[in-house]
């Protein structure tokens, strides 16, 4: 595994577009060549070079480049995007599209990020050792495939728009999230070991939600059924209320039984 | 001898009347009488033309804080320099503007490489994203006029913001298969508040703010089979309401929901109106019904539309890589942009970010260098650098607009503007001339 | 006297509509804007006779307006501002990542202030970025 | 303007009987001319290439309400799917509905030069003619939808022909129309209370006719107007097992029926995107291809014309004037939906869809598609379209012409399905070993489309005298590729491209644009007074826009180039 270190040198007045700090992009590349992958700002278009230190070169594919980025990050956009494999590791915060539409490998942010991270994610795994804002792991606009695969780990809280229209992989939080999880879901599994404000599992169809805190406002259209004993992390075995829903979305059947969405309250 | 001109569309809602009379003095400049308009849209009429108190050359702020007068020529080049130099500007507004001034500055910000983005971004911009996720199963308002004869307005306020839509359309007009006009139709409002609206209803539902969303879920509850596992109350209505409410929906000939802010503004946004299509579509299983958003300004939809065919997206643009363009609102959206300090520049125009902006997003906007391109005074043109008069769309100019269920209605200009006074258009254009003389070759 | 808690929102209205088209300087818009509309009950827990002034404040911002028993009848718990200058000066500019700032629902604490005076349209706007002068009318 | 000579080209011209000979062809002042006339103009060399007029689309959605709400409501179709803009052209944006700029450039670069937008709500024609403007390079007509318009529904019914032609005249002259399109007849009307008419027979609600007597008057009104295209029409029933049957039926009101016209027209019946409407079987289960038992038809009638509506297997954006089967095809795939329902007109929906190959069904789709055109006998009246957007996006020509010249190329595919044994069983492609020709491309893309619909001396020849609009493809009919790739590339970027005499691409890259008209149908009738207090009576009453705001002002169309009818005897 090679190593390359991005320091962010804070030249850019407005965000930065860092589009090509992958290790698809990085992967064969000197840390020279690497300084001259583009990104923007606004619409100067410029090269890493001119926005980081770069230290190391890429190695030989993406699964045996490691990135490590130093510096603020807070005002950078796009770390990760769409990486398939290899492992990038941000010191600080970040901002949007941190890990969108990722594929495959690690990606682990030691501060906070920004909205849209995780969005339309495959594959590859996603820890914010912080808190995450809205859309976390969720859908492109329009898009009825949100996250497909892959894992996000938020350390702390996370804001609306959790997983909506997820249909697989899995999400854990373990603070608290705002409005809207999993809506429109269609598979996939959620976990907040805090609390949720509201509308948990609207108009989904399909998946798993696992609240460890409290709903404030339920959903109408979920109904309890039974309390079940389940892991929804591993090794954390548990008793939790169990609700189908959401009655008032199409469900589809499956060896003549109906199959609903799920929402599972710790007891 | 005064003049009298029929059929003129009216420039202030998105109901977009297009059967308004005027009357204009003998010389073509000043409009004196109005008729088959609301109080609002007889205002805006009388504003357009040549009178005292309109302005006519643009105003540029000076080291003191005071305007003095300049050239347009000024205007276009200081525009212009402003723009190339920016390295992210945004131009909002377009409420008041007619296509060929969106088409212009589409132009404009696509050379540029900025961001366009239009009132919608905090008006209706939570349908759009609704849209996006969901479709969106509409109709003509003239489909409402003859066949409707169950109206819903919800979190909408027609009787204050669409004056004559109620009676145009919605509610009164008798229609081909609606021939008793009022008594053939049902009208059921749901708002917190028990407004002017609510006062024509049959059914009044006083939901609790904020909590649509999950009323509208109960009224899927009923068309999914599953009235029995409604709760006892839902956002503070009985279940007993629901299921009435729901079984009108549902025996209607033709149902439509006309929603409006109150569904935009409140938690969820698009959630919202997302869950109202979803309604929609499973009435389609027991009766026709169809959804329409209660555009506000009468041209609102006209942006959406233009920059669709020429981008693909609504509003929310940001063109800054100039071979492709990019949209997400939440990021590239006018409030969240300013609130972010993600550009450099603004240029409001045909709007008023001013005084309908959170006032934490004014104080950042105004970090950067400000332009107001609007015929009259407004908050904003009171604190930009530079304030440019144009025509007034529907008064002093004509131009394609498009009313809330996406007609095209052709309007008039009935006067005159006052000489010198270009329309959007003509000045985003000449902004664009200016731009390539600084830079070089333009598009093909 | 007190303070109580309530939940805002901000909407189109007629006469706000009017007003606007008049121009927002005027005397019209003033009037149609300036202004708090609540329920009855509430104004009474403030321990305030309609037509007083108050102060509403929310995590972003605070203004001077008149309370007024809400024609188009508010629940209690729920006011409203006219949209416009005044509303927006209390208005939180969080959108939930949709572009939309937080028109309606959020909330504001609202006492009364029968002796602070309501400020013009320009005052708020020009006041707020640094470029209000007296005479600026 | 610059002056040409192409030199050396192997020239397919249908419409002149050129099969492939090498012949020099001369440009002169935005005209085609003989090329011994040009003197002193630019030569290009087109030695070892083909040459054809400008490519002609008989039906495709590049316009208009419903095209527009497919852009709006699909953001998805152009995340990391559009084109990156290169040289100063405008952006192109989008795959399957791609924007104004991305269409005109995109049939620009495959040497098209004439669209017809296929439907118009006419309440919207504002609408179409300001996307018309903004559309560059190429030429376009819009079809007004008349299946469903309550004027006429009751003309019809009453059998009043001389009133339903005088309010055709008046509403192609109102809205800029090129021609008579009817969609899913009645059925659309039905729409309205969310109902439908299936079959021909099935009554309209509260109208009391059917689509049969809608086709067939409108058939007549065609003929008794003598509109340069034949009536145009997309058949009840669409996109279900067993529907060969309503084909069929409605390709028989034809009989008996003749063309008349002033512009070479032969046919009175064109059934567009004939793919989906070629179905046998009785539920998805069973489905099967019915293309057989409708080319035998077709094959035998001489007065019916059609184009296929070909599935290129994309994921893409379905959208009709057929709102009920919208509604119905989003209860089959659960995704979003959009619907507007036109006062007295029409109505229109749109479904995003995925062809999957991995779906047998898709698969079949797209073997009946092909096995129309291998079935064919005459390709001036069987015409290449995908019915852009809804069985793939316009930009899939060259893959389709690829399908049709090579057998390998078809079987190779056929044999990677999922399930191709099952879609082997279903249809009969894999027996079929047809290669189509360049000069049978020639036919279906430019020659037949532009016969068909009145406007070959005009457009899709290079005859004398007619528009200087070429297409030089970069494939040499005397050594085909060995690889049908290269057969989809060829078509997929001309070497170059001629509009109005203006090279507006030069290796696949556009590089100029030039003025484009909008190509309408302007038909004078006798005065009629019945009809004039039709209209002003539906007006005051029904419309939600005046009758005055409803024409399209001149100013608001771009470059009018109008077809003059004279049908006052």
């Amino acid at each position: 595994m090679s190593t390359v270190t991005l320091t962010a040198k804070g030249t850019h007045e407005l965000y930065l577009e860092a589009y090509n700090v992958t290790p698809d992009a990085f992967a064969g590349k000197t840390a020279d060549e690497i300084a001259g992958l583009e990104c923007h700002e606004g619409n100067r278009k410029g090269k890493l070079g001119e926005y980081f230190d770069i230290d190391g070169n890429g190695g030989e594919t993406a699964a045996d480049t490691q990135i490590i980025v130093k510096g603020n990050c807070k005002k950078i956009k796009r770390i990760g995007q769409q990486m398939t494999a290899g492992e990038i590791i941000v010191e600080s915060d970040c901002d949007m599209y941190t890990a969108g539409w990722m594929k495959g490998g690690k990606v682990t942010v030691k501060g906070n990020v920004d909205s849209f991270c995780g969005i339309g994610m495959a594959g590859g795994e996603f820890i914010v050792e912080g808190n995450a804002q809205n859309y976390l792991g969720s859908a492109y606009r329009g898009d009825w495939r949100g996250m497909t695969g892959g894992l996000i780990h938020v350390k702390g809280n996370a804001g609306n728009d959790v997983a909506t229209f997820m249909r697989g992989g899995k999400i854990i939080i373990d603070g608290d999230a705002f409005l809207h999880v999993c809506t429109h879901g269609e598979g996939g599994t959620v976990v907040i070991k805090g609390n949720v404000e509201s509308r948990v599992g609207g108009q989904m169809v399909k998946g798993d939600i696992y609240v460890y805190g409290q709903i404030k406002y339920m959903m109408p259209g979920f109904k309890y059924v039974d309390d079940v004993e389940a892991e929804a992390v591993e090794g954390e075995k548990l008793t939790f209320a169990h609700y189908i829903g959401d009655l008032g979305e199409r469900h589809s059947k499956r060896k003549g039984e109906i199959i609903y969405g799920n929402i599972y309250l710790k007891k | 001898m005064p003049k009298v001109i029929k059929n003129v569309g009216c420039p202030y809602c998105g109901a977009c009347c297009d059967d308004v009379e005027v009357t204009v003095s003998d010389d073509g400049k000043r409009v004196l009488e109005v008729k088959n308009v609301c109080a609002i849209g007889t205002q805006i009429f009388m504003h357009g033309g040549d009178h005292d108190g309109r302005i006519k050359l643009p105003r540029m702020r000076q080291p003191d804080g005071t305007m003095k007068d300049v050239s347009f020529k000024e205007a276009i080049d200081f525009t212009a320099k402003t723009l190339l130099k920016a390295k992210k500007p945004l131009m909002y507004g377009f409420g008041s503007t007619n296509c060929e001034g969106h088409a212009a500055a589409a132009r404009v910000m696509e050379r540029a490489g900025g961001c366009l983005d239009n009132c919608a971004s905090i008006c209706h911009g939570s349908s759009f994203l609704a849209i996006f996720d969901n479709g969106y199963p509409s109709c003509t308002l003239g489909e409402v006029k003859n066949r409707a004869d169950v109206i819903v307005y919800w979190g909408s306020n027609p009787a204050h913001a669409h004056p004559r839509h109620m009676s145009r359309y919605a509610i009164f007009p008798r229609g081909f298969f609606t021939g008793k006009g009022h008594k053939s139709r049902t009208v059921i409002v749901i708002d917190p508040r028990f407004t002017d609206t609510g006062r024509v209803a049959d059914y009044y539902l006083q939901v609790r703010q904020g909590h649509d969303y999950e009323l509208f879920d109960a009224f899927r509850m009923v068309c999914h089979g599953h009235a029995d596992d409604i709760p006892d109350v839902v956002a503070n209505i009985p279940k007993e309401t629901i299921l009435e409410v729901a079984e009108v929906m549902k025996n209607a000939r033709f149902c439509n929901f006309f929603y409006g802010m109150g569904l935009c503004h409140s938690d969820g946004r698009n959630h919202n109106i997302d869950i109202a299509i979803s309604l929609t579509r499973d009435l389609n299983e027991f009766t026709k019904c169809t959804i329409m958003a209660m555009r506000g300004h009468y041209n609102i939809t006209g942006p959406g539309a233009v920059w669709s065919w020429q981008f693909g997206f609504p509003y929310c643009l940001d063109l800054t890589k100039k071979t492709m363009v990019h949209m997400n609102p939440g990021e590239t959206s006018s409030v969240d942009l300013a609130m972010r300090d993600e550009i450099d520049a603004f240029i409001n125009i045909g709007t008023d970010a001013g005084a309908h902006f959170p006032i934490p997003a004014v104080q950042h906007l105004k970090k950067h260098p400000f332009i107001t391109i609007d015929p009259s005074r407004n908050m904003a043109s009171e604190i930009s650098d530079l304030h440019v008069p144009v025509k007034i769309c529907g008064v002093d100019d004509g131009g394609i607009v498009y009313r809330m269920d996406n007609v095209p209605i052709q309007y008039r200009k009935v006067v005159d503007a006052p000489a010198g006074v270009p329309s959007d258009e003509e000045f985003l254009d000449a902004v664009y001339e200016r731009m390539v003389e600084l830079e070089g070759e333009g598009f093909i | 006297m007190a303070k109580i808690l309530l939940n805002m929102i901000t909407q189109r209205s007629i006469e706000e509509g009017i007003a606007m088209e008049i121009g927002k300087p005027s005397k019209e818009y003033f009037e149609a804007c300036s202004l708090v509309e609540m329920n009855e009950d509430d104004i009474k827990a403030l321990g305030i006779t309609p037509n007083t002034n108050v102060k509403v404040t929310s995590e972003s911002g605070e203004v001077i307006v008149k309370a007024v028993v809400a024609r188009q009848t508010c629940y209690r718990g729920l006011c409203h501002i006219r949209q416009g200058v005044w509303a927006n000066q209390v208005v939180p500019p969080r959108t939930q990542s949709t572009g939309e700032p937080q028109y309606s629902g959020f909330p504001v604490y609202i006492e009364p202030a029968p002796f602070e005076r309501i400020k013009s349209a320009l005052e708020c706007v020009q006041g707020a970025v640094g470029l209000w002068k007296e005479g600026n009318e | 303007m610059s002056d040409y000579i192409i030199k050396n080209g192997f020239v397919f011209d249908p419409l002149t009987g050129i099969k492939g000979d090498k012949k020099d062809i001369g440009i002169k002042d935005g005209k085609i001319v003989e090329a011994s006339e040009v003197k002193g103009g630019k030569t290009i060399d087109a030695s070892g290439k083909t040459v054809m007029a400008g490519g002609v689309d008989i039906h495709t959605h590049c316009v208009g309400p419903k095209v527009n709400v497919g852009r709006l409501m699909r953001p998805e179709d152009k995340l990391f799917r559009s084109r990156t803009k290169v040289g100063n052209t405008r952006v192109e944006m989008g795959f399957s509905v791609p924007s104004t700029f991305a269409t005109g450039y995109a049939y620009a670069r495959m040497g098209y030069s004439f669209l017809n937008e296929a439907a118009m709500p006419p309440l919207h024609a504002p609408h179409v003619h300001e996307e018309i403007r903004d559309t560059p390079i190429v030429d376009i007509a819009a079809m007004p939808v008349m299946g469903n318009n309550w004027f006429q529904l009751e003309y019809l019914k009453n059998r009043e022909l001389e009133n339903n032609a005088a309010y055709t005249a008046w509403l192609l002259n109102a809205t800029k129309g090129f021609g008579i399109k009817c969609v899913n007849p009645g059925g659309t009307e039905a729409w309205g209370w969310g109902m439908n008419c299936t079959t021909i027979h099935d009554p309209v609600p509260y109208f009391d006719i059917t689509p049969a007597e809608i086709v067939k008057g409108q058939m007549e009104t065609n003929e008794l107007l003598g509109l340069p295209h034949c009536l145009h029409v997309h058949p009840n029933n669409l996109g279900n097992p067993g529907n060969y049957t309503t084909t069929l039926d409605t390709l028989k009101l034809a009989e008996g029926i003749k063309p008349n016209n002033k512009f070479g027209r032969d046919v009175v019946l064109h059934n567009t995107h004939l793919q989906f409407h070629s179905y046998d079987g009785t539920t998805w289960a069973d489905f099967e291809s019915g293309s057989k038992k409708v080319m035998d038809y077709v094959n035998a009638h001489d007065n019916i014309s059609f184009d296929v509506g070909f599935v290129t297997l994309d994921e893409t954006t379905t959208m009709t004037a057929d709102g009920p089967f919208e509604f119905h095809l989003n209860r089959l795939n659960n995704l979003k939906w959009a619907n507007t329902d036109v006062e007295l007109e029409t109505a229109a929906g749109i479904v995003p869809y995925v062809y999957d190959k991995n779906i047998k069904v898709c698969d079949i789709q797209w073997a009946i598609g092909l096995e129309l055109a291998l079935l064919a006998k005459d390709h001036m009246r069987c015409h290449l379209t995908t019915d852009h957007p809804n069985a793939g996006p316009f930009t899939r020509y060259p893959r389709v012409i690829k399908w049709l010249m090579s057998k390998k190329a078809r079987d190779d595919l056929l044999h990677s399905f999922k399930w191709s044994e099952k879609v082997i069983a279903a249809t009969q492609l894999e027996s079929m070993d047809r290669e189509l020709s360049l000069y049978e491309i020639a036919q279906m893309t430019r020659a037949g489309p532009a016969k068909c619909m009145g406007i070959s001396n005009m457009y899709g020849s290079l005859k004398e005298g007619t528009n200087a609009n070429i297409a030089i493809y970069d494939i040499n009919p005397e050594k085909m590729p060995k690889d049908p790739e290269l057969i989809e590339k060829a078509f997929s970027e001309t070497a170059y491209t001629f509009k109005d005499g203006v090279m507006v691409v030069e290796n696949g890259v556009v590089i100029a644009t030039t003025p484009k008209y909008t190509v309408w149908t302007d038909v004078k009738v006798k005065e009629n007074a019945i009809v004039e207090r039709d209209i002003h009576e539906k007006f005051a009453k029904y419309y939600s826009v005046g009758l005055e705001n409803y024409k399209v002002f001149d100013e608001h169309m771009h470059n009018p180039r109008a077809i003059e009818v004279d049908a006052t005897n």
